[in-house]
């Protein structure tokens, strides 16, 4: 199988990703859609490991993934948080700061 | 290395330090103090202005240290006749103006002490704007100058005295930043051309091309036509006077704006003659524009500030006609201008201010009579509004008229149409005059006070400089001639040889 | 030439007297007006010592010069403050001088009523200083500032009641019209300047053999523009009447005797240059030709007197101008004119003075009458300047005014034909209108007002008016005689050729006084035999009533400058403010209402910001595609 | 096989190292020390870990070897200026943290709920900022110095994860608070995406996630250009979005306004340098070779960017948004910098990311003093009268604001000549003359504040000063002297910056 179709997925993963991002109102389904495109950005990292036939991208892959936990931890800790106060996780609703 | 100059820009800073250490109710003494300084510096300017060699064409009172050495930027100062001559009008017209505006702070924002430090310091970039021969240098003072004047403006003012101040600085801002450009354009170039300077003679012997000589050349014209100002870009200068307190005012035409017209001369002519040689006709038409065009608006003031600044407008374009004719009379006339403009206009506005203090309006019409009722004030108004006429045997005429047989020789047109100024002028002044002095006195006026002491010897070296000048400027001349004839000659100019009509 | 170091004690001791008059203030209120009337008598004095040093040499040597100073030096523009006492300007000297001490003396006491009469002395004394600087400078530029001084002088004077308004309106008109007149002048250096390379008349008459005709008639119309200005010629010639809004005795000095002929003054002395630019010259003669005309018919309408007399002024310079273009053969006829016109004007303003003295300041004729018997000195010395300047034989007059007559018919052709008709009809007008003042005010029944009280004025008034009808009497004889004037004069002019005579001299004599006598005759006919009203009749032709206007001269005026004039400051003023000010305001305002708009995109919504990072995402991958393509 | 061990090099890695154990040893804190004395001990303990490491980076600036952890580190000139530069910033800001007013008591408690009240007056602080802002810095001073796109891209995560939190800390108006947080994070997060995205490509097109690997491949152009292309263009957005450059700006209005004053101090000053660094690393030495493809469009992003932040601050009506909108309008001209590609251009960056890092805490160190008695008041309209009241404050402030414009005798001014002159020099004209225009711009709303504060006379709910604590006044003064000293003697730094300011590579 040519190894160009994986980054065809990866690609489309991430635009799938960074649509959600704009379109979703969830904050937690926001926060996947970042989460997809990430992963989409993985999946280039491991084909282009493959095609190059080095093993950086895979390593690259795993620094993702733990950097990724990082980031769930802080984020759902401040969506939670918004969450208390405002009763909802629509990231319309916190629209305060503007002009 | 002679530090003259650098102690002479370190007099007002250390006035000013004073000042700063004083406590805030004592304002006799901040008065005094501010008054002590300035003459203080004036009298340096006087013997550094003896000592100065005035057959000498290079330089003189020379300093210069490394300031940024990395940039090229060099700390350098010195003094030529053109130079030295307007360095002795605003530390004379410093002293003037302090004595003259004993009260002007009370009505600002902040304490008196606050007032004069502004001055002080005021004076001292307008020294060094002056004085600087590294271009870098001369920008920093030239764009720090506004700062003092801003809240100058804006703190002592009055009426719309914080739109004028912004107003002001906008400009003077967007002026400077073009002004800017170009220097950085100069930089770029002397970098590439045998190492970064600021030096004003290293600079002028730049190779470029011509459209880029056209574009800096701009970048430095528009920055100091804003300054002078030449019309299209004056409309800032009647409402800054309009609000500056007359002291104010005095040094905002009468110094600051000449650092527009001696930055044409020492940038503009010096660093890009090719490029003056082509914008010549056009800055020609816009200097006689704003001769006619000052007059004609100052004819049609309601108010005597606003009139005032636009006689400044138009005798500014005089400056700049005789500056880009390109003779020695122009060139000599036109210096000689700056100089005694700065001390006309001094005339005008302090009596001006004096009058509207009194009265509490500036508005020409709520004057009148004034003549019988403060015979010395109307005489003082009046000698200065004849001073600003150019009537003959005052010294502006004889700057006007080199001026216009200066720009006679090479522009005749251009000197045709500016001598229409002269009606206009006596229009612009007797107008006034009338509403003001003449006629029966209005309600209003019969009790005001005449000069006081105080007043009258603020004015008086005022008067006798510009009764003294109209007989004998040969003094100022000599100085300036030197370096006036220098400046043309390098620009490879020499004045026309007598020419007859339509041939023989 | 000789140098002599005296020269500037003229100009330095009047000139002192006005500083110290006008710095002193309220503490010479009691002594100013004999210190400055001093001062004029010790000038005069100087002035005589010159004289008297002048006739003891050669003709060839009698100029002499004295620099004072570097005045302006720039380059090829050198101008020393020097002064020039030749043979002409010892002519002015005196009668300023003289004139002027006398009218100083009339005036302590005509002014002594006058708060404000040591301000008064000062302004006069200021006014025979700069006088004298105008005639003694020895450059045009020097002359400038003579020429401007007596302007100041004269605004001051006209000016000295400004609490008038119409009075400091009239002051404004006369330095405001006498400014464009100046520029001439200033236009006429810069054209020498510009093609001879000097300003000195020494160093223009040395360079105009070299000169092209373009260049020197530029110079001479340009002269001629400054000459009009001052002397109030056509068609600069609306200010002089309202000048009479001064005290009096400035009417005499200064609107009369001195300063209005410095146009004459400037024409005589460049005649070198004139000389060889015929177009000027003849633009000369055209002015003053026009002028005799325009001031004597003007003359005929006037009710006030010392309008009348300005009118007259007006037109007896015409005279002068009208000589003084003649060319080589003029010149001295128009300087004798000037001198018994500084004579015997002079002497009727200070009898037209000395009438308003007894009649509560009242101008105006038509309320005179009779006055004869209550002051038979003014009557007699007004008459007699009436006789000089009528030009009958042998008063002053009658001399200098029928030379011009002549010489205008000589000059040859249908010009001369013209011009001297011209002058012709002016001294058949002259008669008319003088002696319609002379009926007017001193013969007749009386039509005063309640509060005049005519006296004969004081000796200090009478005794210059003596004075000065003497000199109208003798001095045109004494002048005349044997040409003792144009020999004194004749080596600062070329020589001039003979002239063809048109007609003989006692034609032109005879039919002047023909024309004298038809004048006296009309005007003893129009206003001897009917009573006169006190008030100007109203049913009169559309002609009468032009003329009383002053020949529409300030209409035409207004039309033409003050109200273009006026119309173009108000839109300028309004350009300004909404055009060019606007210009900078509407930025300022668009860069606030755009960033407004640009505001509105910060939407709030977390969303749209991820949007914006997306499109500008796309965007930077299009743009990176375009760019390396 | 045999095991190498890695070579480490902990002297070039110690001033990171030692700000990370200051972290670890704060969280400890947090567990063991009463609560009474935490906020004295954290202080101490973080300006004493961040001096130290200042001390540390001083020491080693001229060490020999430059590499460290088998290539992933490079501490060369620039790295070490620009360390000390985030140490320095990073000092002064920690001083604005340490004023407890600034911070919520208990971060966890929903807002106006009887914990938060109970919270406030048993007297807690949430003194994890400190932590927080040692882990920041500790990802900042990484940041410029990665030397392979691992090593960049945690960086990046560590200094945005403990930034996110900092900005939802705020003890007023925590609503808008969390939301400055939460819109940080997500955005933060969507871009860091995209960045991980690019570096993907950048793999892809060279084989290799050093930076020199990509630099040579990028030299020697063998790989897909397709490649390459995306991979600038999508690193370049997760870089710009930290910078806060147009049209990804978006977040910094909000987030600046929203955040604790104090953070948004140390956020606008100190993230800028460590992601200017990180970019001028970036593309001075990996992507200087394909500078054809680059230069165009920051030219016209430097462009869009100086012009839109300078326009929009225009209009703002709060303090903290119009710094927000002044720094995107700064990070148009440092762009200007990059562009340069020059020595010139880099020793200008540097300078100017002091000079402003420096003048920018000071300016928001004065907007933590004006306040009411809600807290600290940033509706501009309400700082009339200020220069009458407190004129030294207003003194100060307007200075700070006429630095940031570019008036000579400010530090600003030497670093606007300094920039546009290397941008100049490389031909980027266009660059300049935007630059210069905008400044004008810029003015006009600097401008206003001044007037405001001197010349307009203040309204019935005036705002008072408060008297400024010993630390906020270390720091006001610090960057005033700073800007007044770089604006009237700058030789010895700018001597100092050339010194050292070159890559290598």
């Amino acid at each position: 199988m040519n190894a160009a179709n994986y980054l065809y997925v990866s690609a489309l993963l991430f635009t799938i990703g960074a649509v959600g991002v704009v379109v979703r109102r969830n904050a937690i389904v926001v926060f996947m859609c970042v989460e997809l495109m990430l992963n989409a950005a993985n999946l280039a990292f491991v084909t282009f490991a493959r095609i190059n036939g080095s093993i950086d991208g895979q390593i690259m892959a795993f620094f993702t993934m733990v950097v990724a936990a990082c980031e769930v931890v802080v984020g759902l800790a401040i969506i939670v948080t918004i969450y208390r106060s405002r009763r909802s996780a629509s990231v319309d609703d916190a629209s305060l700061l503007k002009r | 290395m002679n530090i003259s100059l650098t102690l002479l820009m370190a007099l007002p800073l250390l006035g000013a330090a004073v000042l700063a250490a004083l406590p805030k109710t004592n304002a006799v003494l901040a008065k005094q103090i501010a008054l002590g300084s300035t003459i203080l510096v004036a009298l340096a300017t006087i013997s550094m202005a003896i000592g100065f060699e005035r057959d000498n064409i290079n330089l003189q009172y020379v300093e210069s240290y490394p300031w940024i050495p990395s940039f090229g930027i060099n700390y350098a100062v010195g003094l030529d006749g053109i130079s030295l001559v307007l360095i002795l009008m605003t530390t004379l017209l410093a002293p003037i103006v302090v004595l003259a505006g004993w009260n002007e702070s009370q009505n600002g924002r902040w304490s008196t002490k606050t007032f004069y430090i502004l001055i002080l310091v005021l004076e001292m970039m307008a020294i060094g704007v002056f004085a600087a021969t590294d271009v870098f240098l001369f920008y920093v003072f030239f764009e720090a100058m506004l700062v003092p004047v801003y809240f100058l403006i804006g703190g002592y003012g009055t009426g719309e005295r914080s739109a004028a101040a912004v107003k002001f600085l906008l400009y003077s801002l967007f002026g400077g930043l073009l002004m800017l450009a170009s220097i950085i354009g100069l930089y770029v170039l002397s970098g590439a051309q045998g190492g970064h300077t600021f030096d004003t003679q290293a600079l002028s012997q730049l190779q470029m091309s011509s459209t880029t000589q056209n574009l800096l050349f701009l970048g430095f014209f528009i920055a100091f036509a804003i300054k002078a100002p030449l019309w299209p870009f004056h409309t800032w200068l009647p409402d800054a006077a309009d609000s500056a307190t007359p002291g104010t005012s005095v040094l905002l035409l009468g110094v600051l704006d000449k650092v527009g017209t001696f930055g044409m001369i020492r940038y503009c002519l010096t660093l890009f003659p090719e490029a003056t040689k082509t914008f010549t006709p056009i800055i020609i038409t816009l200097s006689v524009i704003s001769i006619i065009y000052g007059a004609f608006l100052a004819i049609g003031q309601k108010d005597i500030k606003r009139l005032i600044a636009f006689t400044s407008i138009s005798h500014f374009g005089f400056i700049t006609m005789g500056i880009f004719a390109m003779t020695s009379q122009g060139h000599s006339g036109a210096t000689l201008y700056m100089f005694n403009h700065g001390f006309s206009t001094a005339a005008l506005f302090l009596v001006a201010g004096w009058m509207i203090s009194r009265r509490g309006s500036s508005t020409i019409s709520d004057f009148g009579g004034l003549q019988r009722v403060t015979p010395v004030m109307a005489w003082a108004f009046f000698f200065a509004g004849m001073s600003s006429l150019a009537l003959p045997g005052l010294s502006s005429f004889v700057s006007e008229f080199l001026v216009l047989v200066g720009t006679f020789t090479r522009y005749p047109v251009a000197a045709v149409v500016a001598t229409f100024g002269i009606v206009l002028a006596a229009l612009y002044i007797l107008i006034p005059v009338q509403r003001a002095l003449h006629g029966p006195t209005t309600a209003g006026n019969e009790n005001l006070s005449d000069l006081t002491l105080r007043e009258r010897v603020a004015i008086a070296p005022v008067v006798v400089i510009i009764l003294f000048l109209g007989f004998y400027p040969s003094p100022l001349l000599k100085v300036i001639n030197p370096a006036a004839t220098h400046v043309i000659s390098q620009m490879g100019f020499s004045d026309p040889a007598p020419t007859q009509l339509g041939g023989k | 030439m000789q140098i002599n170091n005296g020269l500037v004690y003229l100009i330095a001791l009047p000139l002192a007297g006005a500083i110290i008059l006008l710095l002193a203030g309220r503490l010479a209120d009691k002594w100013g007006h004999i210190f400055a009337t001093l001062m004029s008598a010790s000038s005069f004095a100087v002035g005589l010592l010159q004289l008297s040093q002048m006739l003891a040499r050669p003709a060839e040597e009698r100029a002499v010069e004295q620099k004072l100073f570097e005045w302006i030096s720039v380059g090829s523009f050198q101008v020393d403050a020097g002064l020039l006492l030749d043979q002409l300007s010892i002519c002015f000297v005196l009668l300023i001088t003289g004139v002027g001490t006398l009218i100083h003396i009339y005036s302590i006491s005509y002014m002594s009523h006058d708060k404000d009469r040591r301000r008064f002395f000062a302004y006069l004394n200021l006014f025979i200083a700069a006088m004298l600087l105008l005639v003694l400078g020895n450059s045009f530029l020097n002359l400038y500032v003579g020429w401007e001084g007596v302007g100041l002088a004269s605004y001051l004077l006209i000016g000295f009641w400004n609490q008038k308004p119409a009075y400091a309106t009239a002051s404004k008109k006369a330095f405001i019209m006498n400014r464009v007149g100046d520029m001439g002048l200033s236009f006429a250096i810069m054209i020498a300047f510009a093609s001879l390379g000097t300003v000195s008349f020494s160093g223009v008459k040395e360079a105009v053999p070299q000169a092209s005709t373009a260049s020197l008639t530029a110079i001479g119309i340009m002269l001629l523009v400054a000459a009009v200005g001052k002397s109030a010629q056509f068609p600069l010639q609306a200010w002089l009447g309202d000048a009479m809004a001064g005290p009096t005795p400035v009417s005499a000095l200064i609107h009369a005797a001195t300063m209005v002929t410095a146009g004459v003054y400037l024409i005589t002395r460049s005649n070198f240059i004139f000389d060889a630019a015929p177009t000027a010259q003849l633009l000369v003669v055209i002015v003053g030709a026009i002028t005799l005309l325009f001031g004597a018919i003007i003359g005929t309408a006037k009710d006030d007197i010392k309008k009348a007399l300005a009118a007259s002024t007006m037109s007896q310079i015409g005279y002068m101008i009208l000589g003084a273009g003649l060319g080589p053969v003029g010149y001295a006829f128009a300087i004798m004119h000037l001198i018994t016109h500084g004579f015997f004007k002079a002497g009727m303003f200070l009898g037209a003075g000395s009438v308003m003295h007894g009649m509560d300041d009242e101008v105006n004729m038509r309320k005179y009458g009779n006055l004869r018997k209550f002051m038979p000195i003014t009557f007699v010395t007004f008459g007699l300047g009436y006789l000089a300047i009528l030009g009958v034989p042998p008063f002053a007059g009658f001399y200098s005014k029928d030379m011009i007559i002549e010489t205008a018919f000589n000059a040859g052709g249908i010009k001369g034909i013209l011009l001297g008709s011209a002058a012709l009809l002016g001294a058949g007008l002259t008669a008319f209108y003088m002696t319609r003042v002379m009926i007017l005010t001193f013969t007749g029944t009386p039509r005063w007002d309640e509060k005049a009280d005519p006296h004969e004025s004081p000796i200090l008034m009478w005794l210059p008016m003596v004075i000065l009808a003497i000199g109208s009497v003798t001095s045109g004889f004494l002048l005349s005689r044997g040409d003792a004037l144009v020999h004194w004069l004749e080596p600062l002019f070329a020589e001039h050729g003979e002239h063809e005579e048109l007609l003989k001299p006692i034609v032109v004599t005879s039919l002047a006084l023909l024309m004298v006598a038809i004048g006296v005759a009309i005007a003893f006919l129009k206003y001897s035999r009917s009573e006169v009203s006190r008030t100007a009749p109203e049913d009169v032709s559309i002609l009468t009533k032009i003329v009383r206007r002053d020949l529409l001269q300030d209409d035409f005026n207004e039309a033409l400058f003050m109200r273009p004039g006026q119309a173009l400051t108000s839109t300028l003023v309004k350009t300004d403010e909404i055009v060019i000010d606007g210009a900078v305001r509407g930025i300022g305002s668009a860069a606030l209402s755009s960033a407004g708009a640009l505001r509105a995109s910060q939407t709030g919504f977390v969303r749209s910001y991820a949007a914006l990072i997306l499109i500008g995402a796309v965007a930077l991958v299009a743009a990176i595609w375009v760019v390396t393509k | 096989m045999t095991f190498t061990a890695p070579v480490l090099n902990y002297t070039i890695l110690s001033p990171m190292l030692i700000v990370l154990a200051g972290a670890l040893i704060g969280v400890i804190i947090e567990a063991f020390v009463s609560k009474a004395f935490r906020p004295l001990v954290q202080l101490i303990l973080t300006i004493g870990t961040l001096l130290l490491a200042l001390v540390q980076v001083f020491r080693i600036r001229e060490s020999e070897s430059v590499t460290a952890a088998m290539g992933s580190v490079i501490f060369d000139g620039p790295g070490f200026l620009l360390q000390a530069a985030i140490l320095i910033i990073s000092i002064i800001s920690v001083f604005l943290i340490a004023d407890n007013e600034n911070f919520t008591a208990l971060a966890a408690a929903i807002p106006g709920s009887p914990e938060e009240h109970e919270s406030i007056q048993q007297g807690n602080k949430v003194t994890e900022v400190f932590p927080l802002t040692l882990f920041a810095v500790a990802g900042m001073m990484l940041f410029p110095v990665s030397s392979d796109l691992i090593t960049l891209f945690v960086a990046l995560e560590m200094l945005s994860l403990p930034l996110y939190l900092m900005a939802g800390l705020s003890r007023r108006r925590r609503l808008l608070s969390q939301e400055a947080a939460l819109k940080y994070f997500l955005l933060g997060a969507f871009s860091s995406a995209f960045f991980l995205f690019g570096a993907a490509y950048l793999y892809g097109y060279s084989g290799d996630i050093t930076f020199s690997g990509i630099r040579d491949s990028v030299v020697g152009g063998s790989g897909n250009d397709i490649f390459l292309l995306i991979g600038i263009a999508f690193v370049s957005i997760g870089l710009l979005f930290k910078v806060g450059a147009v049209p990804f700006h978006a977040w910094s209005p909000d987030v600046y306004q929203g955040a604790p004053t104090a953070v948004t101090a140390f956020m606008a000053a100190a993230t800028k340098v460590a992601a200017f660094g990180a970019m001028l690393r970036i593309y001075y030495t990996v992507f200087a070779n394909a500078q054809w493809s680059w230069t165009p469009l920051l030219s016209g992003i430097a462009i869009i960017t100086m012009l839109f932040g300078s326009f929009v601050a225009i209009a703002q009506r709060d303090v903290k948004r119009m710094l927000a909108y002044s720094s995107i309008a700064h990070a148009g001209f440092l762009l200007a910098g990059v562009i340069a590609l020059n020595k010139a251009g880099l020793a200008a960056s540097i300078f100017y990311l002091f000079a402003y890092g420096v003048a920018t805490v000071g300016a928001f160190a004065v907007v933590t003093l004006v306040r009411d008695s809600a807290g600290e008041v940033t509706d501009l309209n309400r700082w009339t009268g200020l220069g009458k009241r407190s004129p030294w404050v207003a003194s100060v402030f307007a200075f700070f604001l006429l630095a940031f414009a570019g008036i000579p005798l400010t530090s600003g001014f030497i670093g606007k000549f300094s920039i546009f002159s290397a941008a100049y020099e490389s031909g980027a004209k266009g660059v300049v003359i935007a630059g210069v225009l905008s400044s004008a711009v810029a003015a006009f709303f600097y401008i206003r504040v001044i007037v405001l504060m001197f010349f307009t006379d203040s309204h019935e709910d005036a705002t008072t000063v408060v008297i400024p604590s010993v630390l906020t006044r270390i720091t006001v003064i610090f960057s005033f002297v700073i800007t007044v000293a770089l604006g009237v003697y700058p030789s010895p730094l700018i001597d100092f910056i050339n010194k050292f300011a070159t890559f290598i590579r």
